[in-house]
């Protein structure tokens, strides 16, 4: 069987502006969307560039907006798509090359939420305790693989870049809820601001675009209530 | 034409160089930072790409939270998983200072599951036995199956935290030396780095180099390893005369996806589950009756190939059944939500009603680059070092693992000599001087690089790393022979000469994949004969090298691990020798479970 | 304020305020005593009554006939000004370059001050019978 | 950090959100935006109408004629539907803001509101637009 590929091209060293390909690549039926990329570039054209890694959705290299969502080109399977697919980066984004956008910014607004355990205590002999229960609160948001396919879905995101999106506050979310965190407080305040959770308009396409299907709206809205109750 | 390439390099100058973000290289890191030595972290992956997250299962740890455990015990299963190739000095430090490890890790927040009394819960995994293997006992510390994230999450959070200095996206293409190779008893000076995003080159020096690259998986067809891991460090160290240890010790783990290998965790068959032939019977009965399903993972592929070759595969075909549906919704979606999200999405079963079809996959190295207690890298046989090079990690053979790795046994290598190297490092560069500059330090390899990217016409490099993973599976895959091993030498030497010729189509200076996949099957290739190479000498079985001609382990003449190196220029390598096996506590036996 | 303990990669540490989370928790609370007051007005003026018949004479005779109607209506408008202005604060917040952000939201709550003062004049001011 | 130099000195965001699938939060969103401007537009319109009550009493009559007028009344209707349409699903908005849990049942509210507008809608819509053919009739 073959599908029709289409990829949105964008090479800085050549094009002024991105330009849609399209290639005729054989597929087997189990094959993922980034089967049929590596396929198209090693057998039709090798200056194709996109990023990718594990190949199985748990590194967050090849998020990509395929047939108009995001998603990992490794979790989605060919025959999911139909005969027709279309690839172009992830949206609101700078494009580097082709598939491939810069994610310094992206990676800037994780680290400005203080993405770490601050509990500055002495160094403690044994571990700390947890109850199975108080380690639920803040479990579906340990699970962010960082790929960006939700900040770059959102309609907010797209129309004010400065928003700091919901995957920054999803791994504040993180701590914020870890009964062992004493760094909630400076956290909310970070995010408490026009380009912090209040950017948020419960849109959804986040939550649709997690490939770890983590309830994204549900951890913005927690951190929202913390904000409110803490003043 | 690739300008970027020829435009004079960036010169950078720090104490300590980084190379890998994985779990190794970042706890490294962290120790760096604590220290307060400048240090420069090179990744050619954002760090939270690092194969590391992958880990599912989790970490062994005595720590003896929910039934009585010790640190002898899992220094005891270490060696006797690793057929008694285990360094049992090395396996005293990886059972001891897991425990410490562990903990720390909890200490710097990563999410582990917990006992009902708050502690972190532990579970079974393969080959992890109570009082020197009378049965089954509860180390493995875990987050869900998802224990490896947490790890590289949390380390990367730390290193954050510590303002640790990275640089992401810039793949090391060289290793500096002074003073000659490491042959010639040369001093390891720093790398050459291509940063990616625009193909420019960048000589970094300093006193002390940590190679952390992690492993070789994608030079095999069926493989759970990352599209990245091309073997970069081995390699790269082996040009430059360093010797490769025990690389004919390839891991295949049970339990890959069929046809494309994504791997299916331990920790099922640690919950519970079982294996089934096409008879429905659970055949690990006939291999490992006190383990069954929880013999480590050598035994177990081998009890595969045994029931496929029987004909007792599914319907004849060439794989088995993984079942965990008597596990019951519950654990299956609590305890395994991420590898029932690859069954479902992977091959379409639904592991809750299906037994799911599994086979073989190349898994993990227990050789590489060979290093001391302290992850000095050594450069002959005696043990002597190479002076500013470190390793750890996946690409390193301490040697912990043996001739065969338990499982969430590497992860705790990350962890305990990732942490050990990092403090070694900080000593070294306390204690030693700059290596000096030398302009055009980078001269051979922009020279390389050039001309893979400018030759007019040539083959393409996606039809000899096809060759290449074909002949590594069919011949250096779970069983071997003298036949098999001698024509897949042949054949990597064959690829090599091609490589000569190999093509790259993309000419840009920014983000050149094509031009660095290129190189990575380069890399593949050198492994690949390192591999080869040692399996062929190694007329024994043990471990995970099996040999049908020589089915028996001999400790008489193999109790020893192999090095390899590198022939000059393009000529196969010949040159091997061997090192002894430290022995402390535990006399080799059968290995029996 | 405290200086940064941790390194925030290189992006301003954003100036938390209070503001966002008011107007937040003013257009939630607002929009509930819309939800009754607009939809129950829409009712009375559509389906109660009809719009034909619903003259100036009549809305001064009949609608606003008490103070407590008056006042009724008038609680109306101030939800319908604070729901609706800072509801199109933050369409602003979201569409508007930060060059003009100032600007327009200036022009916004001069809009609303007319508002408020136009619709307040009337319902103070239109004679009672 | 990257950017600066070179090549990369002036990335392109690729501005191609319009063709973006979203799901049912997206487009629940987007008529909720639109509704409430929609509104909004019409309050300004409204409390000036109002005022005239008092300013311009026959300017107010002479706007009452034009509402109840058959194109009036099918602005009328369409300002309905957007009112109650705003209305219920910020209502669903509301209830998520302050029970997050609910946001996993986002679909099924959103499918409630929906229910509820055509439920009482088309019989509103049914009141208002009834005076054009009676009149006509
Ligand atoms: C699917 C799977 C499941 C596993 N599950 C378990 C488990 O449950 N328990 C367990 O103990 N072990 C498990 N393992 C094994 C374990 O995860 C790996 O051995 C380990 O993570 C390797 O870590 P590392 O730090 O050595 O390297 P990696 O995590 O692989 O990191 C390599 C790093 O090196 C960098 N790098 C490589 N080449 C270059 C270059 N040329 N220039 C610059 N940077 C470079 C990469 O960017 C990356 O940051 C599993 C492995 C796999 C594949
Ligand atoms: C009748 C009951 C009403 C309810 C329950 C309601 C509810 C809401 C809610 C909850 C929001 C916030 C949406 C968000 O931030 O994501 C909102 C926004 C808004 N509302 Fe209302 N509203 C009502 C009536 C009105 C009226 C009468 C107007 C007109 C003046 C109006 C205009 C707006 C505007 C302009 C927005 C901003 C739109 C946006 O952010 O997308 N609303 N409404
Ligand atoms: S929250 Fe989900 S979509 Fe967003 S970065 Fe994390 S894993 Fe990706
Ligand atoms: S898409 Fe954006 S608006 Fe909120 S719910 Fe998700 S962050
Ligand atoms: S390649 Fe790792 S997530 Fe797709």
């Amino acid at each position: 069987m073959d599908v029709e590929l289409k990829i949105q091209r964008f090479d800085p060293e050549r094009d002024s502006a991105p330009h849609w390909e399209t290639y005729r690549v054989p597929v087997e039926p189990m094959d993922r969307v980034l089967d049929v990329l590596t396929r198209a570039k090693e057998l039709l054209d090798g200056s194709i560039t996109f990023r990718r890694s594990c190949a199985h959705g748990v590194c967050g290299s090849d998020a990509l907006l395929i047939n108009g969502r995001n998603r990992l080109a490794c979790k989605v399977r060919v025959e999911q798509l139909g005969k027709s697919i279309s690839v172009a980066p992830l949206p609101g984004l700078p494009v580097v090359k082709d598939l491939v956008v810069d994610m310094d910014e992206f990676f800037g607004k994780y680290r400005s939420v203080l993405p770490f355990l601050v509990a500055d205590e002495p160094e403690g002999a044994g571990e700390r305790l947890q109850s199975q229960e108080q380690r639920d609160v803040y479990d579906d948001t340990t699970k962010c693989i960082l790929c960006a396919a939700c900040t770059s879905s959102c309609p907010s995101f797209w129309a004010q870049p400065e928003y700091v999106g919901p995957a920054a506050i999803v791994n504040a979310h993180r701590f914020i809820f870890d009964s062992r965190d004493q760094g909630a407080d400076e956290r909310l305040e970070i995010l408490s601001n026009e380009d912090g959770v209040w950017r948020c308009r419960t849109t959804f396409n986040c939550v649709d675009a997690c490939p770890r299907g983590i309830n994204i709206t549900k951890a913005i809205l927690e951190v929202s209530s913390a904000i409110g109750s803490r003043g | 034409m690739s300008s970027a390439l020829q435009a004079e390099a960036g010169q950078i100058d720090v104490d300590a160089i980084v190379i890998g973000a994985g779990g190794a290289g970042l706890w490294a890191a962290l120790e760096l930072a604590r220290e307060g030595i400048p240090t420069a972290v090179l990744t050619k992956l954002y760090p939270t790409r690092s194969h590391t997250g992958a880990a599912q299962g989790g970490v062994c740890a005595a720590l003896g939270n929910v039934e009585e455990d010790h640190w002898e015990w899992h220094m005891f299963d270490t060696i006797k998983g690793g057929d008694y190739l285990t360094d049992q000095d090395a396996a005293e430090v990886l059972a001891r200072e897991a425990i410490p490890a562990v903990i720390e890790l909890e200490r710097m927040g990563l999410p582990f599951n917990r006992t009902p009394d708050g502690k972190i819960d532990q579970r079974r995994f393969g080959g992890h036995t109570r009082n020197y293997g009378e049965g089954p006992v509860r180390r493995s510390c875990y987050a869900a199956d998802r224990t490896g994230h947490m790890i590289l999450q949390t380390l990367y959070q730390q290193c954050i935290k510590a303002g640790v200095k990275f640089y992401d996206e810039y793949h090391v293409v060289d290793l500096l030396f002074e003073g000659g190779s490491a042959d010639q008893g040369g001093r390891c000076s720093g790398v050459v780095g291509y940063k990616i995003a625009d193909g420019s080159l960048h000589v970094l020096r300093a006193k002390a180099v940590l190679l952390a690259t992690g492993g070789y998986g994608r030079a095999w067809r069926v493989t759970s390893n990352a599209h990245s891991l091309a073997g970069d460090g081995m390699a790269l160290a082996w040009r430059h005369g360093v010797p490769l240890m025990d690389m004919e010790f390839y891991q295949f783990h049970p339990t890959g996806i069929v046809g494309i290998g994504i791997l299916l965790s331990e920790a099922a068959r640690g919950e519970g589950g079982y294996l089934l032939n096409g008879e429905g019977k659970r055949f690990m009965e006939t291999y490992a009756p006190k383990l069954m399903e929880l013999a480590p993972r050598d035994m177990i592929s081998r009890a595969m190939y045994q029931e496929i070759r029987a004909g007792r595969g599914i319907d004849g075909k060439d794989y088995v059944y993984l079942d965990v549906r008597h596990l019951g919704r519950k654990v299956i979606e609590e305890k395994l939500p991420d590898i029932t999200d690859f069954a479902r999405v992977y091959q379409g079963v639904e592991p809750i009603s299906e037994p799911v079809p599994v086979q073989p996959t190349a898994h993990y190295a227990m050789g590489g680059v060979p290093t001391n207690l302290e992850t000095e890298v050594l450069a002959n046989a005696a043990g002597g070092v190479v002076p500013g090079l470190f390793a750890a990690g996946e690409v390193a053979c301490v040697s912990v693992h043996g001739a065969n790795r338990l499982g969430t046994n590497s992860l705790v290598d990350l962890l305990v000599f990732g942490k050990r190297a990092g403090k070694r490092m900080a000593e070294i560069c306390k204690s030693t001087t700059a290596p000096k500059h030398v302009a055009g330090a980078e001269r051979a390899i922009r020279e390389e690089m050039l001309a893979l990217s400018t030759r007019p016409e040539g083959v393409r490099p996606a039809e000899i790393r096809r060759a290449l993973a074909d002949v590594m599976m069919e011949n250096v895959g779970v069983y071997r022979d003298e036949t098999l091993l001698t024509s897949a030498v042949k054949e990597i030497q064959r690829l090599k000469g091609e490589y000569q010729h190999v093509r790259v189509e993309d000419t840009g200076s920014v983000f050149n994949t094509d031009l660095l996949e290129a190189r990575e099957l380069g890399y593949l290739l050198d492994v690949s004969e390192a591999t080869a190479v040692s399996a062929l000498a190694r007329k024994e079985s043990r471990g995970a090298h099996s040999r049908e001609d020589y089915p028996e382990r001999d400790d008489a003449k193999f109790l020893a691990h192999t090095m390899v190196w590198r022939g000059a220029d393009q000529a196969p390598a010949t040159k091997l020798d061997y090192k002894p096996v430290t022995i402390t506590k535990f006399e080799p036996k059968p290995r029996v479970y | 304020m405290n200086a940064p303990r941790y390194s925030r990669g290189g992006r301003p540490r954003p100036v938390g305020s209070a503001v966002d989370l008011y107007v937040w928790y003013a257009v939630r609370l607002s929009s509930l005593a819309l939800f009754v007051l607009a939809l129950a007005h829409f009712a009375m003026t559509h389906f109660v009554f009809d719009p034909a018949d619903q003259s100036a004479e009549w809305v001064r005779q009949a609608r606003w006939s008490s103070v407590a109607l008056r006042a009724l209506d008038w609680g109306m408008l101030m939800a319908v000004l604070v729901h609706g202005f800072l509801g199109m604060r933050t369409v602003l917040q979201d569409y508007v370059p930060s060059r003009v952000r100032s600007l327009s939201l200036g022009a916004l709550y001069a809009l609303a001050l007319i508002l408020f003062v136009l619709g307040t004049q009337v319902v103070v001011t239109l004679p009672m019978d | 950090m990257s950017r600066g130099s070179g090549p990369l000195a002036s990335p392109q965001r690729l501005r191609n959100y319009p063709s973006y699938r979203g799901g049912e939060g997206m487009v629940a969103w987007a008529f909720h935006r639109i509704s409430g401007i929609g509104v909004w537009l019409f309050i300004i319109l409204h409390v000036i109408d109002i005022w005239l009550i008092g300013a311009n009493p026959e300017a107010y009559d002479f706007l009452g004629q034009i509402y109840s007028s058959p194109p009036g009344r099918v602005m009328e209707t369409v300002l309905g539907a957007a009112l109650f349409y705003h209305a219920l699903n910020g209502m669903r908005i509301v209830v998520m803001d302050f029970w997050p849990a609910l946001t996993a049942y986002h679909r099924q509210l959103w499918r409630i509101v929906w229910i509820v507008f055509f439920a009482l809608g088309l019989p509103g819509a049914y009141i208002i637009l009834k005076p054009i053919w009676e009149v006509a009739g």
